[in-house]
């Protein structure tokens, strides 16, 4: 089975091709196909993972693949390989791809379009699952492609509003920027090995067939790509605006899956970044600053989503952070944990969207468990295990990576507990705001209700998640349901690790966890503002900076106003005056010109032509006569 | 000798008589000056002992050109003088110096060229019979083209010289 | 079997011009008996086009379907062997031929309502349609100038009587220039014919003889620009690109269909016929220039098109960029370069094809062209709306669809050879996102300007001519080993083409 | 015996003033006279080149008398045309006919 793991990707692409010609007349538009679907493929991921747990380590990765064109010797195999890396994406694909079908068939009720919407969410799960399986970087970037093209088909699904196609674009054309140093990375590597699989890269590079710096700019190239899907510093910007697409969108493809792609990619190729000169550093200091920075904004948002969606930067930053000390393991498990915990609050965002009918400003809810309780209760969960709270998911994730970045030094580690800090603060200000305390506007309060079951199952389930995800760290969790080992000893560069846990870490982290939560409550609880607004008056000037996102968008904006657009409006002035106008119309009013002197020797008159042949005809016989002698 | 004088005589003449035809201020005179400048022509002719083209020569051009000239000029009423108006147009010292040019080139080259031997300037043996067996048999394609260019030509004539109702 | 192939391709010549012959005797008053005839001789020549295709076999020789007849024959300067009907095609005609078949079928479609003297449209849309054929099939130097004029003088008619803005300008101008342009080629050829000394115009021996040196390499570098640039006009190469926005401006849909799609990959066709493979000492001399005019040309166009106002020029400026791809991919000579050109050849070709019709569909209710007039029109124009983003997605080059086929192959080919302009390359394709979905943002997607709300969505002529379309460029984008197979062999024996 | 460039000589005068009279006379009849001197002049040149360098054959003497015919034509014609143009524009002078301009 898990050779053939490539059917995983094909039920979905199979199912979106039938639902976008014919989902539009299917009885209930087809929702129940798209379920259906997600709930085949979660259950084809255990099968695959049963077969690839009996096979056993000696045959991973498992390889499978066709001939797909050649030129010369420019050979194209395409292909799929299954290895540890690939299966934990596998399995969080397909967890998350299934609940969020489910919460959509609530979510999405009466929304213009349904049927396009479940069609297209099925095209984003196949190329999601195509982009992790593939063993080769051609076929990585043509699912890497797809995927970005289905994320620009959700943020702008409700097309009508303004916002929301300017936040598509914004979203496809600053991933597209990474991706075009994404495909030069490939195309580099074509160049230097001849190949455009993975492994077989791998080994080359292993082997020192290309020069460091080359291979380190190609890996610089690599990880523009990643940077972009994953919105790190500077690409962060798109992440934010692509909350305007529905909700469970944002779950799945802008918190749990396609953002991940970047990490994805880095770990995927984390051998040659370990080879490749300081690489790795740049990959660290991407993430910190990432963290950092997306972190300090999340503090002071107050949509719940421009919140989740800058807490999701932030946690990117922790994943690459982890990648950049080198530990695949701690990256992944981040990301695995993250998915769900991540997955959990938007679903539970979306929840209070549909409950208060369609309201996600912090400024106008709060008191909200009231109404919905289930909603509310998983949402807290989400949140603690965001924040780090022993002993959930999120805890003993970031403690690996807290832990994988004390070997490294210092500094970064400090402001990594920084940043984890922060994490806790703006988790414990957003349930406060949202949930507790009393309702800030009585008239949206009174419309309030808890969400039907399609929507609060899910979050049970990932709730659920939430909690015991982080146990796969530990090798005897692991072992029971027949893996090698906990996490570490299944996905590892070089030597598994077998977990212990390290006490004074925990210390540590629930210090921070602590600091951060308390820090949050003791602004927030009750419903007063009062605290923070002190603060804010304390420095408005930084409160501004921070407000408006460090000013990213506005400094892209004028970029791309003036010097973009200046150069563009520059050439096409170029190309209408100088090149169409003097060049090609000037020369026609040359010849015109010319004409128009030279036609006054036609003046009608015999004689005068008559003159011409004789002076002709005495010149020639001159000249013949001087060349002749 | 004595042809030789002769032929001095009739060289002068014509260069008189054609000067006249291109310079006389009456077309009358001019057409008159030209039958003499033909004839003189043809009168070489017979220097060179071709009777055959000697005849021709007076005949058709003598007669038919010389007669056809004199009706167009009496068709187009310009033998009737007296319109002070001027004979030459502005670009007759032009040329005249291009005629001047070309003369002495023409001259130029007939004197300095060195000319294969001189084999006397007669032609005793082509006879008109010869002639004929010539045109007839080598030049026969010309002939016939000539012939039809001819018939071409009236037709054109009296197609563009016709009187038409709406004139 | 070769044989009777060697009549198919007469066909593909012949049949257009049959029926323009025909057309010609009947009444102009028949504008349906016109329409049906021309529909039934597309349909005819799409079905020939994808015969010619698929009958070409991959592994075979790399000319097919060979027929030769004797023409003149020692006739003074044109020499011993003069000139001979010579048709066949090799793996990159093959290809151009299905174009010319899907294209000119689809084209037929959308003149379907052109009421005005429709009888004298196609009887020059034939002649047109024949010419680009006899150029494909063309195996000797005199017939290929001869289709290739063919293809080319039809236009200024075609513009100039059923264009639309400034159409005497854009006529004259696209005819002056691309007439210019063949005033280099019609030189070259004499040139190459006299310095050969073989008294034939018959390209594969011209080709041999381009390769053992029968043509020094003096000589092949002088002559090589005149082909280059006289082919170049043609196909778009800057900076005498200026043809293409104002020419597909004023054309009428149909005729900008034709003309992007297939006349613009004759000059990019004549490059590789003429230039490569009878001068490769001068192609190989001259390429780096072909590859940094490329670039500037691939990324002016798209930067050009950034701030457009206009469909057309939008469209005309990405076309610009789009062949800049092809000449990069030429420029490599490199194997997988040159397949990538070719294959985007034929991607620009059904993707601008499909671009042209929409905007004529739109533009003939609509009579504006300025994106600013418009506005959430998904609303009421569905199909179009997906067909259109369809071909946008293929202009940004994303996989799935041919555009990323074609571009792939060429990055990989100028990565190769000339990094820095591949890389560059590359970049136009990101800057092509953002003209792109800037439009489809203005254009098609926010609230409905009321204005449009009762604008009709494809009919069905237009949605056949586009499925067509929109299947070609899904079967290079998916699957593309069928393309690439083919030329394969072709372009490995091209002279000068490394692998 | 007069030698032949006398004959060349006298026949290059001629022309020269046939040259001349086409050149400068306005009247569209005397521009046709100055036509047939010249055309007098080239066959006298033939007969003569005829009889001093090739005097077994009749080939410049049957050049002779294609001009002659020729010259009938062409004279015919252009009366009939000088014709018309004096009926059509009241003039003969050539110089006056200048329509067939830009």
């Amino acid at each position: 089975m898990a050779e053939h793991a490539w059917i995983l990707a094909a039920v979905p692409g199979l199912a979106f091709i039938v639902m976008a010609a014919t989902g539009r007349r299917l009885p209930r538009q087809g929702d129940w196909m798209a379920v259906l679907c997600a709930t085949a493929i979660f259950a084809l991921f255990f099968a695959v993972l049963a077969n690839f747990l009996n096979l056993g380590e000696g045959a991973w990765p498992i390889l499978n693949s066709i001939e797909w064109t050649a030129i010369g010797n420019f050979e194209l195999r395409m292909g799929i390989a299954v290895d540890q890396i690939t299966i934990v994406m596998l399995g969080v694909i397909t967890t998350v791809a299934l609940m969020v079908n489910i919460f959509s068939v609530g979510y999405m009720k009466g929304e213009p379009r349904y049927w396009w919407y479940f069609a297209v969410l099925q095209l984003f799960v196949a190329s999601m699952l195509m982009l992790v399986l593939a063993d080769n970087l051609l076929l990585l970037y043509v699912a890497w492609e797809l995927v970005g093209l289905s994320s620009f088909l959700l943020i702008g699904h409700y097309w009508e509003k303004r916002s929301a196609v300017e936040a598509a674009k914004k979203a496809f054309i600053t991933t597209r920027v990474g991706d075009v140093g994404l495909l030069i990375g490939i195309i580099l590597f074509w160049d230097a090995t001849g190949t455009f699989n993975i492994l077989e890269i791998i080994h080359h590079v292993e082997e020192g067939t290309i020069g460091d710096t080359r291979l380190f700019i190609t890996m610089m190239f690599i990880l523009l790509g990643a940077m972009g899907k994953s919105a790190q510093l500077p690409f962060h910007v798109w992440l934010p605006d692509a909350m305007e697409g529905p909700t469970p969108v944002s779950a799945l493809i802008h918190a749990a899956t396609m953002v991940v792609a970047g990490v994805y990619l880095v770990a995927r190729m984390l051998p040659v970044f370990e080879l490749a000169g300081d690489a790795l550093t740049v990959v660290m200091v991407v993430g910190l600053l990432t963290a950092l920075f997306s972190g300090v904004i999340a503090c002071v948002q107050t949509d719940i989503k421009k919140v989740l969606a800058y807490s999701t930067v932030s946690q990117l930053g922790f994943m690459f952070v982890a990648l950049g000390a080198g530990y695949a393991s701690a990256g992944m498990f981040h990301l695995f944990t993250h998915a769900f915990f991540k997955a959990l609050l938007f679903l539970g965002a979306g929840s209070v969207i549909i409950g208060t009918h369609h309201h996600q400003e912090m400024a106008q809810l709060g008191g909200l468990w009231r109404k919905m309780p289930i909603t509310a209760a998983t949402f807290l969960i989400g949140s603690l295990a965001l924040a780090g709270l022993f002993p959930l998911a999120g805890f003993w994730s970031k403690d690996e990576i807290l832990h994988a970045v004390e070997g490294v030094g210092m500094w970064p580690f400090f402001f990594l507990a920084i940043a984890a800090i922060m994490t806790a603060f703006y988790s414990a200000r957003l349930f406060i705001r949202t949930f507790l305390g009393k309702p800030q506007d009585p008239e949206i309060a009174s419309h309030t209700k808890e969400t039907g079951l399609t929507m609060t199952l899910p979050l049970v389930f990932l709730a659920l998640m939430s909690i015991v995800a982080g146990f796969f760290i530990f090798h005897d969790f692991g072992s029971a349901l027949g893996f090698p080992g906990g996490f570490g000893e299944f996905v590892f560069l070089h030597h598994a690790h077998v977990f212990h846990v390290d006490w004074s870490l925990v210390a540590l982290s629930t210090v921070l966890f602590v600091l951060g939560t308390f820090g949050g409550a003791w602004l927030y609880l009750g419903g007063r503002l009062d605290r923070s607004t002190v603060l804010v008056e304390w420095q408005p000037k930084v409160y501004d900076l921070v407000k408006n996102k460090f000013y990213f968008d506005e400094l892209y904006q004028f970029f791309i106003d003036r010097v973009v657009l200046g150069f563009s409006y520059l050439v096409s002035w170029f190309d209408r005056f100088a090149v169409n106008d003097t060049g090609v119309d000037g020369s026609a009013t040359m010849t015109n010109y010319t004409g128009f002197l030279l036609k006054h020797l036609q003046s009608g008159r015999v004689p005068n032509y008559a003159m011409a042949i004789a002076v002709g005809v005495v010149a020639l016989t001159l000249i013949s006569l001087a060349v002749g002698s | 000798m004595t042809t030789e004088v002769l032929w001095w005589m009739f060289a002068i003449a014509i260069v008189a008589v054609s000067a006249g035809v291109v310079f006389s201020r009456t077309v009358i005179h001019s057409a008159i000056f030209l039958i003499l400048s033909l004839a003189g022509v043809g009168a070489m002719y017979l220097f060179l002992t071709v009777s055959f083209i000697a005849l021709v020569q007076f005949l058709i051009y003598g007669g038919a050109v010389t007669v056809l000239i004199l009706l167009a000029l009496m068709l187009t009423r310009m033998g009737v003088a007296g319109k002070p108006e001027p004979t030459t147009g502005v670009q007759a010292p032009f040329g005249a110096l291009v005629a001047l040019g070309l003369m002495f080139t023409l001259i130029g080259v007939a004197v300095s060229t060195a000319w294969p031997g001189d084999l006397g300037g007669s032609l005793p043996g082509v006879t008109i019979e010869t002639i004929g067996n010539e045109m007839f048999n080598n030049y026969g394609a010309p002939f016939i083209i000539t012939a039809a260019l001819l018939l071409v030509a009236f037709i054109g004539a009296i197609v563009i010289a016709r009187q038409e109702d709406g004139d | 079997m070769e044989e009777a192939q060697g009549y198919v391709l007469l066909t593909g010549l012949g049949l257009p011009l049959l029926a323009a012959l025909i057309l010609l005797l009947l009444p102009s008053s028949q504008k349906m008996a016109v329409r049906y005839l021309s529909a039934v001789i597309g349909a005819i020549l799409l079905g020939l086009s994808i015969y010619v295709f698929l009958a070409y076999q991959a592994s075979g020789n790399v000319i097919q379907m060979e027929l030769q007849w004797p023409w003149i024959e020692h006739v003074g300067f044109l020499g011993e062997n003069g000139i001979s009907l010579h048709l066949g095609v090799d793996g990159i005609s093959a290809l151009l031929t299905l174009l010319t078949g899907i294209v000119a079928f689809a084209g037929t479609l959308i003149a379907w309502k052109l009421e005005y003297r429709t009888k004298d449209f196609f009887i020059l849309f034939w002649v047109l349609i024949s010419g680009v054929y006899g150029t494909f099939f063309a195996l000797d130097l005199f017939f290929f100038f001869f289709f290739y004029e063919l293809a080319v003088v039809p236009l200024y008619l075609l513009i100039g009587i059923w264009g639309s803005t400034r159409k005497e300008y854009g006529a004259m101008k696209l005819t002056l220039m691309l007439v210019g342009g063949s005033v280099g080629i019609w030189i070259g050829i004499f040139a190459v014919v006299h310095e050969a000394g073989l008294g034939t115009f018959d390209l594969p021996t011209l080709w041999e003889a381009g390769r053992n040196g029968a043509l020094s390499p003096e000589f092949q570098k002088i002559i090589f620009p005149f082909f280059a640039i006289g082919c170049g006009v043609l196909a778009g190469l800057w900076p005498l690109h200026t043809w293409s926005p104002d020419g597909h401006m004023s054309a009428p849909t149909s005729v900008s269909m034709v003309h992007a799609g297939v006349l613009m990959k004759l000059g990019a066709f004549g490059i590789i016929r003429l230039g490569i493979q009878i001068l490769p000492e001068g192609a190989e001399f001259w390429m780096p220039a072909l590859v940094v005019l490329g670039t500037i040309g691939a990324l002016y166009g798209a930067i050009a098109a950034l701030t457009q106002r206009d469909f057309k020029l939008i469209s005309g400026y990405s076309s610009v960029s789009h062949m800049g791809y092809v000449l990069i991919g030429l420029g490599t000579l490199h194997a997988v370069g040159v397949t990538g050109a070719t294959l985007q050849m034929f991607s620009h070709g059904v993707m601008t094809a499909l671009v042209f019709l929409l905007i004529g569909a739109l533009y003939d209710q609509a009579h504006t062209r300025d994106l600013s007039d418009y506005g959430g029109i998904a609303k009421v124009m569905p199909l179009w709306v997906i067909a259109y983003v369809m071909a946008g997605l293929a202009n940004v080059g994303l996989p799935g669809l041919s555009g990323f086929t074609a571009e792939f192959h060429i990055f990989v080919g100028a990565f190769h050879t000339y990094p820095v302009f591949g890389g560059l390359a590359i970049l136009a394709a990101a800057i092509a996102a953002a003209y792109m979905l800037r439009m489809f943002g203005v254009v098609f997607f926010g609230p409905l300007n009321p204005r449009w709300s009762d604008l009709k969505d494809l009919s069905p002529m237009e949605t056949i001519s586009a499925v067509l379309l929109i299947l070609s460029m899904l079967a290079m984008g998916l699957w593309w080993s069928p393309f690439t197979d083919r030329l394969e062999n072709t372009i490995l024996n091209l002279p000068g083409v490394t692998s | 015996m007069v030698p032949m460039e006398n004959y060349l000589v006298l026949s290059g005068i001629l022309f020269s003033l046939g040259v001349y009279g086409v050149l400068a006379r306005r009247n569209a009849v005397l521009v046709l006279m100055s036509v047939e001197l010249m055309l007098n002049a080239v066959s006298l040149n033939f007969v003569a080149f005829a009889a001093y360098l090739d005097p077994d054959k009749a080939t410049g003497i049957i050049f002779a008398v294609f001009v002659i015919a020729v010259a009938a034509a062409e004279v015919g014609l252009a009366l009939a045309i000088v014709i018309r143009l004096f009926r059509n524009r009241s003039t003969a002078n050539v110089d006056e006919a200048a329509t067939m301009r830009w």
